[in-house]
């Protein structure tokens, strides 16, 4: 179906039925899934092929068991469990139901997992993941060498082309329109050529990944600024769960570069300084593939009691010589790269430094099982919908296991898209008001003609330095309105900033001000919520509450901007609680 | 948490040349240089950003994943396409200065970004997408063999760097190039594949494999250490033989 | 849209039939072929002998008087035309830009060739190693004037 | 081709080097026959017109010029065995330097064997 385009006062107007924003894993997979008999567009703010996913290492989680009895309802257990149970358990169990078609799927459409003997889906095991309930490690993760994210990416994309879906590349939304609290289109901004493009579609599905970059050392891309999460955000929907943000445990100590957990799935061993294999202390029976939370906090805590490794004693070490340098070659070449091209370690014979980074948001915009966005704990508002990382169904609760972000966004991405598309059939089109972009051109123009005297790449450093120092691995009450006192400030120096590039064309100058906008959104309200959570569960630990309060906590923060946005004040912001949806697992202590 | 440190080598200080072009403002591209303070981890990346923050927030480049897993950052430094994000600056000679310029053969956007859309019409044109016309139920069966059979190709990210790096694609950007080859060849050997005959009668075209003069610069500048120039030879076998 | 710099891209034009391949695999059957005939044919000219001192119309008389060698050279003649033409077409179409300074040119190089080969061959097979009149010294030494 | 100011050279490695050797010495190789053609055919006019042309090849300067022309020819066929090594041999990739190498030093040692002897032609009476 032809694409109806209009230019007027330099904006050009786009119509669409669906319109997806993100290109990423869940993007893509929405748009495949879409099809091509409404007319579908995917706006993307990098060439589908640079999306994040590609970066994914480790596997895709699905109980085909093809090399070790599994099944769905131990795949939801664990994850449940691994949410430490603020799982929502309805999510999780379409999740893990729907994850052996996700995986076949991706297979049918040619993705070259690596193979069994028998020529079957070959599949490793992941920490957290477990047989019978948490009995011993289960081989469930489906994965191409290490690089499954990327396969999953091109494969995805290569249907894309297949189909011939249509991509605006290099288009950074910047808006969300709403009319009446219903969705009318998004407005974004042409990187070649510095033009606005208002983009009128029935259905819309965010998917526009996570937002790492809010701290300093993450294994996330500099462009994962959460961009539509905190347009989401400043339009006035609530964000769910934000206090759980992952960090992952083998980073490249200093770079925050990943080196994936099927180092550890494969046989790799952490160690601290004194070469004691200190997971066994903290997870006895399955030590080194404990869930990520607690091996981070393992490391955290043996690096805080002296036992790191370097000559700051401010890391640990991934040991993988004893493994037969074939398996290392077969199964994990890519990321004893990054060991030898980043830190010049060769990892055959030495061990690799490592400390947890900043790796995955378990919150961020409210949906339902149909991938539909709500306006509060339980309203729908239609038309609208999240899928992947940006979104929060949720079936990550408190930590996500391994390998459940790929099942995640090939689960509820094609969900948004089977949704989104059943919803355009019948749907009329919101009228797009007035102005549609008005909010953005005006935005543009402010920060291109701002003559302050600040630097975005200073207070960029300084936002990621606070959240690294005050809401990383450990939170106190302390240090978060430490953090919250920062990130205010931030935000009033941001009202005096300049930008170097006043040109139109690929002003990356002016983006990168526009999204430390959104940083700024998204660190508050992660502080905000990290505060009020008086609890430690899952990712999120406080040191001043030290244990998982299911009286009071078992329960989603939902946090709510109040006001205009433009009233950048900060303190506009209430928060809600939405109560977890509970099905078969009642709230039990997490021990592995 | 307290800052994270690595064995460092000193700070030091490093000259970068780079091929700026304003397309607002230039008629054509000019050098210019800059010093910066770097570390022993860093990479030219870093001090392109160190550049654009500290210094001159005009220069304009692409990045994203920062550890050369995306391609978005080919570029030709010192004369040789890579990727920033995965080029240390200690590997290079610093006592000269370091020269950044954008790759070669796709038409300058502005500063190191370049228009990439021949090089994705390439891409496009080669059917890169499996076509199978059974419908299984399950998974389709591979041996290990089989899957091994391409394993190489698959690692492809698309940046760029081998066909910008050809002599051959630097005359007259019409030959397909080595990337559109080697995604041509991680479906022409794969097993479950239906289509490597068309794909094979794409390629054996004039602007296709026989272009290739065996130069191997693609090989040489593959950030993914893929086997290009070798692909490329398996795929005119391939043709001459007629079938995969 | 964009200001090209370096090369400009003119549209790919895609042709049905193309004897690429054909060209590609004759350069790598002619090659091993030149290297046996050009060799052996440096060696016996420029190495044996008193190399290049020796060349002369006797010389070359004495050669061809020989169908050993004329069939040698002729071979040496069509492969090694052939193959430089075809290698000059293959650099014509990397470097000329423009369709119609490309076709000129290569219609001048194969003109030029077929011109060298018929030529070559007439001279070939036409060739008196004792022509009549000739000075008698510069005669191969079985010409019935010496 | 390009506007100023140029970008640097492309540093390509053996691989690249050798192709603009083979692609150099293939069109020197070219016009040179393409003459060579023409002067053996002097044989057809007359043995006279032949030889006083063939007596310039036999001149210092046309001689030195033959040493490259060998040296282009040896390289140049070489050369093409390599490449076709590579074309058809599946481990010609891997070794495509190395036979660079071998082409060079076989080339060198021809080249250094036939001096001596052809300049001392060239140069004797
Ligand atoms: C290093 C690393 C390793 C990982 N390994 C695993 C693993 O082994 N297993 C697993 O299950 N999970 C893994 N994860 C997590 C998982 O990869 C991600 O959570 C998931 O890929 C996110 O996919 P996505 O589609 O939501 O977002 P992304 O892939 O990040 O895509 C976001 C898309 O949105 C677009 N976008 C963003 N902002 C805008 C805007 N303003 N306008 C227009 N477009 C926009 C971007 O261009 C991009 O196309 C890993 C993550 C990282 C960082
Ligand atoms: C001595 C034996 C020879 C061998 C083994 C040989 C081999 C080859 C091969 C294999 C190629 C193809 C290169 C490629 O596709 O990359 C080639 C190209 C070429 N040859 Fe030869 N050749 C020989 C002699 C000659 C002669 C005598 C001439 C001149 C008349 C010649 C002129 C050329 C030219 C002009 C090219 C094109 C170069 C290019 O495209 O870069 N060759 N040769
Ligand atoms: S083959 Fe290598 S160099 Fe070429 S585009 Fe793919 S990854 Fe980049
Ligand atoms: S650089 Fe070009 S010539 Fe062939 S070997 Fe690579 S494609
Ligand atoms: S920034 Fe992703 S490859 Fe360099």
């Amino acid at each position: 179906m032809a694409e109806k385009v209009s230019v007027d006062d330099n904006i050009t107007y786009h119509s669409f039925d669906v319109l997806i924003v993100g290109a990423g894993g869940a993007g893509m997979r929405a748009a495949i899934e879409a099809g091509t008999d409404l007319n579908v567009g995917v706006v993307s703010k990098l060439f589908p092929t640079r999306s994040h996913t590609g970066a994914a290492q480790g596997g895709m989680a699905a109980a085909l068991a093809n090399v070790e009895e599994d099944n769905w309802e131990w795949h939801t257990f664990d994850t449940v469990k691994g949410g430490d149970y603020l799982v929502d358990q309805d999510a999780a169990e379409i999740l893990a139901k729907e994850s052996v078609q996700a995986v076949i799927d991706l297979e049918n459409m040619g993705l070259p997992f690596n193979r069994t003997p028998d020529g079957k889906i070959d599949q490793r095991r992941f920490g957290g993941h477990t047989r019978d309930h948490g009995k011993a490690p289960v081989r469930r993760s489906c994965y191409a060498a290490d690089r499954t994210g990327h396969m999953i990416l091109q494969t995805l994309y290569q249907n894309c082309v297949k189909m011939g879906i249509n991509f605006f590349n290099e288009f950074y939304v910047l808006d969300l329109v709403m009319n009446d609290g219903k969705p009318a289109g998004v407005v974004a901004y042409e990187l070649a050529t510095g033009d606005i493009h208002v983009f009128q579609a029935k259905s819309i599905i965010f998917a526009t990944g996570g937002f790492g970059k809010i701290y300093k050392t993450t294994s996330n891309a500099h462009t994962l600024t959460g961009d539509g999460v905190a347009i989401a955000f400043r339009r006035g929907i609530p964000l769910e769960d934000m206090e759980f943000y992952q960090f992952h445990p083998t980073g490249l100590a200093g770079l925050g570069i990943l080196l994936s957990e099927a180092a550890r799935g494969e046989g790799g061993i952490l160690r601290n300084s004194a070469g004691e294999r200190f997971m066994e202390r903290y997870a006895p029976t399955i030590k080194d593939l404990a869930p990520r939370d607690m091996v981070a906090r393992a490391m955290a805590n043996e690096v805080r009691e002296g036992r790191g490794g370097g000559p700051n004693k401010d890391y640990v070490f991934l040991d993988l010589t004893h493994l037969e340098p074939a398996v290392i070659d077969a199964k994990l070449p890519d990321i004893t790269e990054f060991a030898r091209t980043y830190l010049g370690v060769e990892p055959y014979t030495e061990q690799i430094p490592v400390f947890p980074t900043a790796h995955y948001a378990m919150g961020g915009i409210p949906t339902n099982i149909k991938a539909e966005v709500l306006s509060d704990n339980d309203t729908v508002i239609p038309g609208l919908y999240a899928a992947g990382e940006c979104a929060c169904v949720s079936v990550h609760g408190a930590n996500r296991l391994g390998t459940n972000s790929l099942l995640d966004i090939n689960v509820f991405g094609k969900r948004a898209g089977q949704y989104s598309v059943e919803y355009a059939k019948t749907a009329t089109q919101v009228p797009m008001p007035e102005n549609a972009a008005a909010d953005v051109i005006a935005m543009i123009d402010k920060v291109r003609k701002a003559k302050g005297k600040e630097k975005i790449a200073q207070l960029r450093k300084e936002l990621q330095e606070t959240m690294d120092k005050n809401a990383q691995v450990f939170r106190t009450e302390e240090t978060l309105n430490e953090a919250l006192e920062k990130v205010q400030e931030l935000r009033k120096r941001y009202e005096n900033i300049s930008i170097q590039d006043q040109g139109k064309r690929f002003n990356t100058d002016l983006l990168e001000a526009i999204e430390l906008g959104f940083l700024l959104d998204l660190a508050e309200v992660t502080v905000i919520a990290c505060r009020e959570r008086r609890e430690s569960r899952g990712a999120h630990l406080r040191e001043d509450y030290t244990e998982r309060d299911d009286k009071n906590f078992m329960v989603h923060s939902m946090v709510y901007k109040q006001g205009k946005i433009e009233k950048n004040t900060g303190t506009n912001m209430r928060i809600g609680w939405k109560p977890v949806v509970v099905t078969n697992y009642q709230p039990m202590e997490r021990k592995y | 948490m307290a800052e994270l440190s690595v064995p460092t080598i000193e700070s030091f200080t490093v000259t970068l040349i780079v091929r700026r072009f304003d397309p607002e403002n230039d008629t054509e591209p000019k050098w210019e240089d800059f010093d910066v303070e770097m570390y022993g981890t860093d990479r030219v990346l870093d001090a392109l950003h160190k550049i654009k923050w500290e210094q001159d927030g005009s220069l304009t480049f692409r990045r994203s994943c920062a550890h050369g897993v995306c391609g978005s950052d080919a570029m030709r430094i010192n004369g040789r396409n890579r990727l920033a994000c995965k080029t240390l600056i200690k590997d290079l000679d610093i006592s000269k200065p370091i020269y950044v310029e954008p790759i070669k053969g796709l038409p300058v956007e502005k500063d190191l970004i370049v228009d990439m859309t021949p090089f994705y019409k390439a891409y496009l044109e080669i059917n890169p997408f499996l076509v199978a016309t059974d419908k299984p139920k399950k998974e389709r069966l591979q041996s290990p063999e089989e899957r091994a059979r391409y394993d190489d190709t698959t690692k492809c990210i698309l940046c760029a760097a081998c066909t910008s790096s050809c002599p051959v694609f630097w005359t007259d950007g019409q030959y397909f190039g080595p990337a559109a080859i080697v995604n041509a060849h991680r479906f022409i050997f794969d097993s479950r594949d239906e289509n490597a005959e068309l794909r094979l009668d794409i390629l054996n075209d004039k602007e296709g494999v026989w272009r290739c003069r065996t130069t191997f610069n693609c090989t040489e500048a593959c950030p993914r250490g893929i086997e290009v120039t070798k692909a490329i030879a398996e795929v005119k076998q391939a043709i001459l033989r007629g079938r995969a | 849209m964009s200001v090209t710099i370096e090369v400009p891209n003119r549209p790919r034009t895609r042709k049905q039939a193309n004897w690429e391949k054909y060209g590609w695999l004759f350069m790598r059957v002619s090659g091993p072929l030149l290297i046996v005939l050009i060799f052996t044919h440096l060696v016996v000219n420029l190495v044996l002998g008193d190399g290049i001192k020796a060349i002369d119309f006797a010389f070359v008389a004495g050669k061809w008087a020989d169908p050993f060698w004329q069939v040698w050279d002729l071979a040496m003649l069509w492969l090694a035309l052939i193959h430089g033409t075809n290698g000059m077409r293959t650099i014509v179409n990397d470097y000329a830009g423009q369709v119609k300074v490309r076709r000129a040119l290569t219609t001048t190089l194969w003109a030029v060739c077929a011109l060298l080969i018929l030529l070559g061959t007439l001279v070939i097979f036409t060739f008196d190693p004792c022509p009549a009149g000739a000075s008698a010294e510069l005669l191969a030494s079985f010409c019935p004037a010496q | 081709m390009a506007i100023k100011p140029a970008g640097t050279l492309y540093r390509g490695k053996v691989g690249m080097w050798s192709w603009v050797l083979h692609r150099i010495s293939g069109v020197g190789i070219f016009f040179f026959l393409l003459v060579h053609v023409l002067d053996t055919a002097l044989v057809r006019v007359s043995p006279e017109a032949y030889n006083i042309v063939i007596e310039s090849y036999k001149t210092p300067v046309v001689g030195l010029a033959e040493l490259g022309l060998v040296g282009a020819i040896l390289f140049h066929g070489l050369n093409g065995l390599r490449v076709i090594a590579i074309d058809f041999w599946s481990k010609g990739t891997k070794y495509q330097s190395a036979m660079f190498w071998v082409v060079i030093a076989v080339t060198v040692i021809a080249v250094a064997g036939f001096t001596p002897m052809h300049l001392a032609r060239v140069f004797g009476h």
